[in-house]
This record gives structure tokens, C-alpha cells and sequence, in this order.
């Protein structure tokens, strides 16, 4: 990997980082309303993925969508103004948090059903693998998703169809406030892949070099032709489930505790002990994402709101 | 014309557009080497292969869902549900998934597919087996229902829907696949959304769709023996739900009746009598009738099973009283 | 009287009850440590332990279903849904097995249990999250669907639920939750089935329930200040439907609007003005109005959304229209 | 065992059997309507696992309903009469073929869902543990139903509480007419049950005795309070899946192979191969049901219809 390639992640986890820690201010000013999920913590995971497919590579996700968005290209103005509720949000302010998505750069979206985007997923990767293409479908979502019942009938289509999908828990260890013990028969979520004879493994989420890694190789396993694989990565929100969330269930020691392996500083450490870049060097990338955040907070903020028509529009494709 | 039931004219649809078009293929439980449950799909396996007629597990989430994600990258999903009861299995997907990508994501996204699904009472399939639940998924914007009543309009709506670029839910009734009618030869196709006057008439505007519709045609053909001639609207779509040819019909006649098979209470028949009355108001001559199903599970023994199904006796009986 | 929220009343119902009999427990999703997701089980977790107020996996059709065994052994379980939207995902339980089973095997078993969801728009959750599907449940017989729309009929109604032997839906409604009146004091109980005039009046029967009947008591302030004194009638019940006290209204005022916040195609407001016009139709002086949800997916910007939604200035126009 | 109780488990093999005879028959002729899954060939499955419970342990399962009816100890009379929608019926003939179920014999319905009777089941356990009985629910079902998102939401749950359950997958390896391999990511159905970390097990199915061995062991570790356990039990369904099934999944090579695993030919072997009882003896049994099941032919075709207030009967508890 080249230095510039190392920067360009980090760079992508402070944008997702300032991104939504200015979002989360807009929310308390009520500029952003609904539910808003930060990704705070687990910004390796998406920035370790992106990092490793390649183009032709279809991200999906739950609802907590910020993360792969900006990883995927989307810019913090677009995002922004999503979060705004703008017409100038990729999805025209129609969708919210929940639900980012951009067909040009193959992210198929944000879902706020849990668990209800994995067998859309088979059929994305029905797709390609209909279509003889060898791109391969990469989705995500969290441990909690693992309990219901879209997840086993998903799973189970993909082995059955070898399809190619890598199936990506984020296992944060809560599903809102209930602890992976408290609702998953398996606490080690990869032993669910063996019931779909699906090959799998576990692997650490806040170091985004080892995610990219992991998925490189599950992505290259997958695009031999060899179906589904199933990654299971452990990581940690540093933020409540939503905005709002009381936090009753978990002390604010165990989030100390995890707060020293953030992602971003893991990454900082590497690159400065590794001599990838400088101190400054990166400073100047933080220094960067916080003037394009605050760029983007004014395009949205400027942004005109959906116009009144857009109530009707985009219903259905064709006139009705 | 061709004489054919509706069996064939909707395997004969989804045949052409089969052939006419590589992105469509078929998913379903038992649609490929059992040849469907219904025979829908028989000879469908050998001619087009594993790859375009797909066996499912039971799994209609992952039936739906799957054709949801196939539709999404560009391919023609038709996925058959083995009856609509198990529709409500796939419900999240069929009703807030389908219907509401496209608009949640400011038009990004096309969904194309067809969901197909056979319904309704009268074979002694129990209260989970013999629905009719149209209404419950009419509700929702963003999904097309169709529900046809003749062999012509079975072909020529379920090849407009294949080729429509909005997820449709296509509902047949299993008591209706030996009803025979004409079809026309060669390529056609029946634009979704259009009620058609199915038989004219000055008595009373009757107004139905699928199963209803043979029950209505019954009736009529008994009525008109006592020189009473309905005029047969057939709704054909739930949603677009088009009332122009009713209120049109009901200007004329000033009285109506509506024929469903499902329950009557938040069923078809409401929206419809709400509509003519907000429409048409100054054209009723006598209170508009519903002629649906008893508000109970459907039993399983026959008498008391058709006890609460719409008999043809019914809508003469409703038909008189509006008169 | 007292007077407290919805909220206070739901959650005073649901300990007054749990302490009442030991066969009454909670589970859903966040019930135990979180609280409750909207704060009505706050405290319960601590009192009554996690034997009886049960967190369960993101899982909505292990919930139900393991209400519906549950309640078949004569437990009375309370279920709740995070939000009436999660319903879908566990739809084949709520519609084809808890309403059906007591039917199915000739009354050999009872399901008595309770299914609280919370639902409706207007907090800029997108399309998925912010719907009131209301009447798409009340369509099927075996259910009971009770949507109260006041503190006291919350709490009396809630413990008619969970004291009925007949599976029970009990909508809520998440911006609901703050409204404040007045409750008696001590255990009283609201039969389920019974509609209510809320407010009386003479102009026009405006005919509501839940969040459409605090837009329409609103709206009744409004218009009590031009003088027009409408009478306002809550269903409180979707199934049962008692239309007795609408019919009775509408007797005396001829003219009718019916508020709900769902979509109007296929809604509540249509089932009730066919029946007004069925049970009725020599009192009418004026078509009957609906005033409901534009027929789109909720969208998460916030202008956009409102314009979606009923208006107690939808309300107010549509009683002048009637007039 | 006792003689008896071999002769007993004899009885109620060909008891199910011969019923299932005479209503293939009686629906040729139009007498019986609907659906009607016969459960020729898996007689041992039911049978076993009714003779391994206690009274106080619930039973559940699928459509194909019929052996576990007469294995609780409904009359012929009762099924007959259900299947001929009569009011003689255990469900007064609004049930049917699918819908027997005795709550005085603590067996809790067939179900025509495919799966969504697991959570159910799940939930009859939670009111045994609740309670704090020690009844096991028992609860059976297909191998095509181990595809459903039931399934999975079901044995999640019943392992997060440990709940009392023996689920019982009956492998007949088809669904309709798909066979395991072709709807499921693993054939051998047990290997699911890992999971959840629920103790599992693939037994053989035709014999009797071995089914109840196997239940026996289940049921006692579950009663121990060590939660749900999982058995799966191979078998084979010698007729079509309903009546009018063409059968062009499977060869007829395949089926008569099968067939010379008859369960009741293995038990009437074994018991006179070990002396339990004579070819007189077993003949006997034979003709004593041959005569009950015309009985009970007669009675269902002499018992009336429900009466037409029935339409309206037991749709609630509660006066509406
Ligand atoms: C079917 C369904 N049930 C419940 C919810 C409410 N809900 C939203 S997020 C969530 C927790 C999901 O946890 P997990 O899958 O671990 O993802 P995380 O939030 O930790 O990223 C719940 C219960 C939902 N959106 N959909
Ligand atoms: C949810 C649902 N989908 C589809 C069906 C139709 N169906 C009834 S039985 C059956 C096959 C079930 O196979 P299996 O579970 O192996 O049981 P078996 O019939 O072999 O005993 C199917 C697809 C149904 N009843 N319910
Ligand atoms: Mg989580
Ligand atoms: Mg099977």
C-alpha cells in the first residue's frame, strides 16, 4: 500500500468522525430530526471494507448508514444535507439518515428493517451472478439483525444459490440495549455461519488495516466462485444507539475502556510509527475534513427544502 | 379468438415474456420441477432451465426479498407466492420494502417485479389457507395490485406488470383457473389501471374484480332472464384504483352494488361505496350494497363454508333490493 | 380526577394489572433494561424482575408467536412491538394465527394476550418507520383492534385487553403519548367495542379515534369559536366497530366527517361512511367526507411529511365543506 | 417393556396407517375436501415420541397431523369424523384435516404454516417454566420448515431461555417436492441446531423403538432444567405430499426401497423375532382395527353437520 492510500483512509474515518459529531449538534439544535445513528466507533469496519472491494463491488447496509456513504464517495455536502432533510441530499431529503444510497457508486443503501436488507442482498448478488458479472455483494449489519428470521432465510438462499455475497456482522455487542448474551443463543456470531455450512471467521474491528485485509481475502474467495463467506467483526459504539438513547445498559467504564482502541487513533499510531506520514501530515488532514464539514454544514443549511411536488414524485417509476 | 382458460392465459404470459426478454425469470417454492402447484408453470423447467426457473426453499422472505434485490440490479423478478396466505411470511418485504425503496431514496432505485400470488376461498383449505385479503395490500402506496378476472385480462395485465419498472402484487384466485374466455392472438397488453365495463347494462352498476367478477357474470345472465340488465364493472386493478368507469356507469343507472370474496369490513367494497358517494353524490337513487364474506375464519367444512363466501344468489338478492 | 399523560396511563395499566395477576407478563424488545423504548415500562424491570417483564431478541415473530403459546397455557402475555411498523415482520402470527386458532380447532383453546404497538407519523422517520396501518388489521375477524385516544380510555381500555380471553391489538400512538386528561381514580376497566362521543355538538358528527381525534378536538375548539359545535365520536375500537353512536349522531346532524391519520385508500374512514350510508342513508344531507394521509410514503423531511399528514386545518375545512 | 407396550405402539402404527387408507379413499370419493397429508411411512416417528412422554409433556406439530391424533389417543370416531367436517369432529369439522389437537391430551394442533408453529411451541414451553412444571412441548415439524425464518427465530429463543423444548425435525427429505439439498445450505438438518449451541442428534426413524429410546434420553436431559434439545429423525413418506401429487421429484425405485423399511413391518418383525407376541397375535391387532376404522367410517358418515350457528361459534372467547 502506498502512503497516499493510508491517508486516504484516515482521512475517510475523520470525515465520518467530525461528519457525524456535527450532526449530532445540529440534532440538539433540531436542525436534524427522526432517528440518527452514529457510527462513532466503528468507523474501521466500513473504511476497511470500501477499502477492499473493488468497483463493480455492491455495498449494503442497516440504517446506520453514515459510515459506508462517505467510504463510498458521497460527500459530506450530500450527506449533510440528507441529514438536513435538503434537496440537495442524495436522497433528496426524502430518506434521512436511514437511508443513504448512491446507484453510481454501488451502495444499495441504508435499511431501517432490521435484518430485512440480507435477502435483498442474495438477490443483489442474484444479479450479478445472473448476469455472469463477478462483482460480489457486500452487506452489513449488526449482531442483534443476527436473531430474525430475514438473516436465516438469507443466509440459508445464499449457500443454497452460492451466491456471491460476504455477509459482515459488526458485532457492537449491543442490539440497543440488550447485550449479544441476551439474545443470541451463540455469542460468537460466526458459529451461525456453520448451520449454512457457510465458511467463516471473527476478526477485530478497530484496526482498519487488519479489516481491509480480512476482506480482501474473503472478497477474493468469493469472486473464485466459491459462494457465500461470513465475516464477523467485533467493534464497539462509542455513542448510544440513537440519539436519545439512556445508556442504562452498559457502564461507562467498558465505553472508556474501548474508547482507547478508536479506530482513528489506532490508525494515527500506526501511520506515525510506521513513517507513513507525519504528525502534521495528519493534522492537515484533520484540519482539511473540519473545514469540508463545516463547507458541507453551510451547503446544507443554504440548501432549499424538497419542493412541494416532491411529496408526489418518485412513487412509482412509471405515470399511474 | 382463442378460447382459453385462465390457467393457460397466464402461463402463456409469462412464457412470451419469458421469451421475449432474458432479464425475466421465475422464483418460487415448487415452480420448477413440480411444474407449480397450480400447473402454472409446467414445461417451464425444461424449456428455460434452473437458471430462470428457480426452486426456493420455504422461505418467503427470502422469495420476496431476493426479487426485490434481483429487480433492484435491472432483472424482471416474477416470484410466485404458492397462495397469498403466505404472503403475510414476506409482509415487511412485500409492503414496506417493495413499495417504498424507490421513493425513500429520491428515485434511485427501480424496482421491477411482479409478485404473484393465488388466493381466495371455497376448496375447504381452512381459515389460514382460503383468503382474500386484496384490500390489506391495496392499502399501500407504491405497490401496484392487480387482481384480473377473465383469461384476457389475466394475460394481458400480468405482461403489462412484468414489464412494468413498479413492483405489482398479481393476484389470481385458484377457483377461477378453469374459467375459459376469449384471448386475443398474439402480443397484447392490458394497461394496469383501468376498470372496464365487462357487460353493459341500465339496471344497476354492479362493480367487481377477480373471483367476484364470474360470481357477477352469473348473476347477470340470471338477472337478465327477469329483464333486469346489470351493467358489470370490472375494477381489474385495486391500486391505481380507477373510478372513472364506475362513476361513468353509476351516472347512468343511479344505483350500485359491490361484489368482493374477501370480508367485508375495511374491504374493497368500502372504498368504493366511499368514493361513489364523494363522486357522485347527486346521482344515488338508493343506498349502495356489498355483497363480501361473512366476517369469520373460513371453516373448513363446505356448507358452512359456503355459507359465508358471496353466493351468486347474493348479488341478485342485493341487485333486487337496490332496485 | 387526576390528570396525567397517555403515556402514564398506559404504564399505570399495565403495573396496576401485572400486580393484580400473577399470569400477566411483558416481553418485546427493550421492555426490561432499557425501560421501554418509550419510557412506558420505566421502572418495570426493577419491580417486577425479568421472569415477569421479559427482553427478548430482535426476533417479532418469536415474540408473538411465544405470546400466542404462552397465552394457549392460560398465561396472559403482553406483547409489544417497538413500533406498529415491526408488525410486518410478524404478521403471520398477529392475522393467521392468534385470530384463528380458537376458530380453527372448534373453541378447544383460548389465546388471551395482548399485542401493544405504537404507530403513526409526524417524527420524520422515513417511510418505513411512521406508519398507522390500523384498518389493514382490523380487517381480519378473531382480532380485536382497540386505538384509544385519551388518557382514561388508554388505561381502562388497556385492562380490558389484557383481561380479555381474545387476542387484543392496542394501538398506540407515539405523538399521543404527552397528551394530558383526566382518569378516575382506582381500577376501572372500558369495554372494548364501544364507540364514545367525546365531545358533544350539533353541526356536524366528526368521527375519529386516536391521534385523529386529539386533531379533531382541536379542530372542535377552533370551530366552537365560530360557532359551529361539532360533535365528536371515538371509535376507541376498530374491531368490534360500534357504529351505534356514530348512526345516532348522524341522525341528528346529518352531516359527517370522518378524521383518520392512515392513507385514505382502503382506510378506516371509507368502512365507516359505507356503513353511515348503509345504516343511514335517509338522514344525509351532504357527502361524507374523509379527511386522512396523503396516499404516499412518509418522507423524513419534515415539511414534506406534514403535508402528508391530516390537519386539524384539513379538519376544520372539511366540516366547513359539509356544512 | 411390557408385551403390552409393544403391541400398543403395534396398534397405533397400523391404527394411523389403515385411518389414512380408508380417507385417501374417502377423498377419491369427495367425502373429504381440502388438503390431506398423509403420514404413511413416518408411523414410527410420532408413535415414538408419544410413548416417550410424560402426561405433562405438550405436543405440537405440523399439517401432517393425523399420527400424533391417534397417537395421543383421539378415536378414530374423532379423526374420521374431522376429516369429514363433521360436528362429531375434535374440532367440529371447522378444523380439518390440518387442524386436530386435543387440550385434554395435551397436544396442541397441527399447524398449516409451515413453521410458524415453532415459536408457538416456544411459547407453551415458556408457560411450563414459567409456571415451573416440568412438562417438555414436543414439537414437530418438516425438514423444509428448518428454511423458514421461524425456525430460526424459534430454536434463538428457546436456547436464549432455555426453554423446555424438544424440537423434532422429521426428515422425510422433501418439501413438496424439493428435496433437502436443494432448499437447504446443509443436509444433515441436525448440523442447524449448532447454531444455537443447542445438543443435537440424526437418529433413523424407522424403527420405533428407537425413536422412543432416543426421545426418552431427550426429554430426560431436558427435564433436568438443561434447555432445549434438537433430534433429528430420518424417514421417508411413502404417498405423495397431499392427495393429487404428481410425484415427479423422486423415481418409484426410490420409494420402493424405502418401503421395505416399513416402520410397521420392522416392529411386527422385531416382535416376533423376539418373542413378544405371535403372527396370530399381531393379525388379531390388525383385524380389531380393520373393524375400528369402519366403525369409525360409519359414525363420521352418520354424524351431522355442525349446525349452522357454528359459522358464527368460537370466534371469540368473549361476547362481542
Ligand atoms: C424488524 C425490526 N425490529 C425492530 C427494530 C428497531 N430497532 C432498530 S435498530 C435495533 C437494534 C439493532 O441492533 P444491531 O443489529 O446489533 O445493530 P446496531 O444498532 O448495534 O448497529 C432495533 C431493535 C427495527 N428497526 N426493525
Ligand atoms: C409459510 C408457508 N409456505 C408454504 C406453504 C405450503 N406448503 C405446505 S407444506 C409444504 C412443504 C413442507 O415440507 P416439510 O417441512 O419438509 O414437511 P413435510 O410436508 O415433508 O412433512 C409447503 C411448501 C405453507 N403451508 N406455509
Ligand atoms: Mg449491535
Ligand atoms: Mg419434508
Amino acid at each position: 500500500m502506498k502512503k497516499e492510500e493510508y491517508l486516504e483512509l484516515y482521512r475517510q474515518m475523520v470525515l465520518i468522525r467530525r461528519t457525524e459529531e456535527r450532526a449530532a449538534e445540529l440534532y440538539q439544535q433540531g436542525k436534524i430530526g427522526g432517528f440518527l445513528h452514529l457510527y462513532i466507533g466503528q468507523e474501521a469496519v466500513s473504511t476497511g471494507l470500501v477499502a477492499a472491494r473493488q468497483p463493480q463491488d455492491r455495498m449494503i447496509t442497516a440504517y446506520r448508514d453514515h459510515g459506508v456513504a462517505i467510504n463510498v464517495g458521497l460527500t459530506a455536502k450530500e450527506v449533510m444535507s440528507e441529514l438536513l432533510g435538503k434537496a440537495t441530499g442524495m436522497s433528496k431529503g426524502k430518506g434521512g439518515s436511514m437511508h443513504m444510497a448512491s446507484v453510481e457508486k454501488n451502495f444499495w443503501g441504508g435499511h431501517a428493517i432490521v435484518g430485512a436488507h440480507l435477502p435483498i442482498a442474495a438477490g443483489l448478488a442474484l444479479g450479478d451472478q445472473y448476469r455472469g458479472g463477478d462483482g460480489v455483494t457486500i452487506c452489513m449489519f449488526g449482531d442483534g439483525a443476527t436473531n430474525i428470521g430475514y438473516f436465516h432465510e438469507g443466509l440459508n438462499l445464499s449457500k443454497v444459490w452460492d451466491l456471491p455475497v460476504l455477509w459482515v456482522c459488526e458485532n457492537n455487542q449491543y442490539g440497543m440495549g440488550t447485550a449479544v448474551e441476551r439474545a443470541s443463543a451463540v455469542s460468537e456470531i460466526r458459529q451461525k455461519a456453520e448451520g449454512y455450512g457457510i465458511p467463516n471467521e471473527r476478526i477485530e474491528g478497530m484496526d482498519v488495516l487488519e479489516v481491509k485485509k480480512a476482506a480482501e481475502k474473503a472478497l477474493a474467495y468469493i469472486r473464485e466462485g466459491n459462494g457465500p463467506y461470513f465475516l464477523e467483526i467485533m467493534t464497539y459504539r462509542f455513542r448510544g444507539h440513537s440519539m436519545g438513547d439512556p445508556e442504562r445498559y452498559r457502564e461507562s467504564e467498558e465505553v472508556d475502556c474501548w474508547q482507547k482502541e478508536d479506530p482513528i487513533g489506532v490508525l494515527h499510531r500506526w501511520i506515525v510509527e510506521n513513517k507513513k506520514a507525519t504528525e502534521e501530515e495528519l493534522k492537515q488532514i484533520i484540519a482539511d475534513v473540519e473545514q469540508e464539514v463545516e463547507e458541507a454544514v453551510e451547503f446544507a443549511e443554504n440548501s432549499p427544502e424538497p419542493a412541494p411536488e416532491e411529496l408526489f414524485a418518485d412513487i412509482y417509476a412509471e405515470e399511474v | 379468438m382463442a378460447v382459453i382458460t385462465v390457467r393457460q392465459a397466464i402461463s402463456d404470459a409469462l412464457r412470451e415474456e419469458m421469451e421475449r426478454d432474458e432479464n425475466v425469470f421465475i422464483l418460487g417454492e415448487e415452480v420448477g420441477v413440480w411444474g407449480g402447484t397450480y400447473a402454472v408453470t409446467r414445461g417451464f423447467y425444461d424449456q428455460f432451465g434452473e437458471k430462470r426457473v428457480r426452486d426456493t426453499p420455504i422461505a418467503e422472505s427470502a422469495i420476496i426479498g431476493a426479487a426485490i434485490g434481483a429487480a433492484m440490479t435491472g432483472l424482471r423478478p416474477v416470484a410466485e407466492l404458492m397462495t397469498i396466505n403466505f404472503a403475510f411470511s414476506a409482509m415487511d418485504h412485500i409492503v414496506n420494502e417493495a413499495p417504498k425503496l424507490r421513493y425513500m431514496f429520491g428515485g434511485q432505485f427501480k424496482v421491477p417485479m411482479v409478485i404473484r400470488a393465488v388466493g381466495g376461498g371455497g376448496r375447504q383449505l381452512g381459515a389460514t389457507h382460503s383468503q382474500t385479503p386484496d384490500a390489506v395490500f391495496a392499502h399501500f402506496p407504491g405497490l401496484k395490485v392487480v387482481a384480473p378476472g377473465t383469461p384476457e385480462d389475466a394475460k394481458g395485465l400480468l405482461k403489462a406488470a412484468i414489464r412494468s419498472d413498479d413492483p405489482v402484487l398479481f393476484i389470481e384466485h385458484a377457483t377461477l383457473y378453469q374459467w375459459r374466455g376469449e384471448v386475443p392472438e398474439g402480443d397484447y397488453v392490458v394497461p394496469i389501471g383501468k376498470s372496464k365495463v365487462q357487460r353493459p347494462g341500465d339496471a344497476v352498476t354492479v362493480v367487481s374484480y377477480s373471483k367476484g367478477l364470474q360470481l357477477t357474470m352469473q348473476a347477470a345472465d340470471a338477472l337478465a332472464k327477469e329483464g333486469i340488465n346489470i351493467e358489470v364493472v370490472d375494477l381489474r386493478s385495486l391500486r391505481p384504483l380507477d373510478m372513472d368507469p364506475v362513476i361513468e356507469s353509476f351516472k347512468k343507472t343511479n344505483r350500485a352494488v359491490i361484489v368482493e370474496e374477501g370480508w367485508r369490513s375495511y374491504g374493497v367494497g368500502a372504498e368504493v361505496a366511499a368514493r361513489l358517494y364523494e363522486e357522485a353524490f347527486d346521482y344515488i337513487d338508493a343506498p349502495i350494497k356489498r355483497v363480501a364474506q361473512k366476517e369469520v375464519p373460513l371453516p373448513y367444512n363446505r356448507t358452512l363454508e359456503q355459507m359465508a363466501l358471496p353466493q351468486v344468489a347474493d348479488i341478485i338478492k342485493a341487485v333486487k333490493e337496490v332496485l
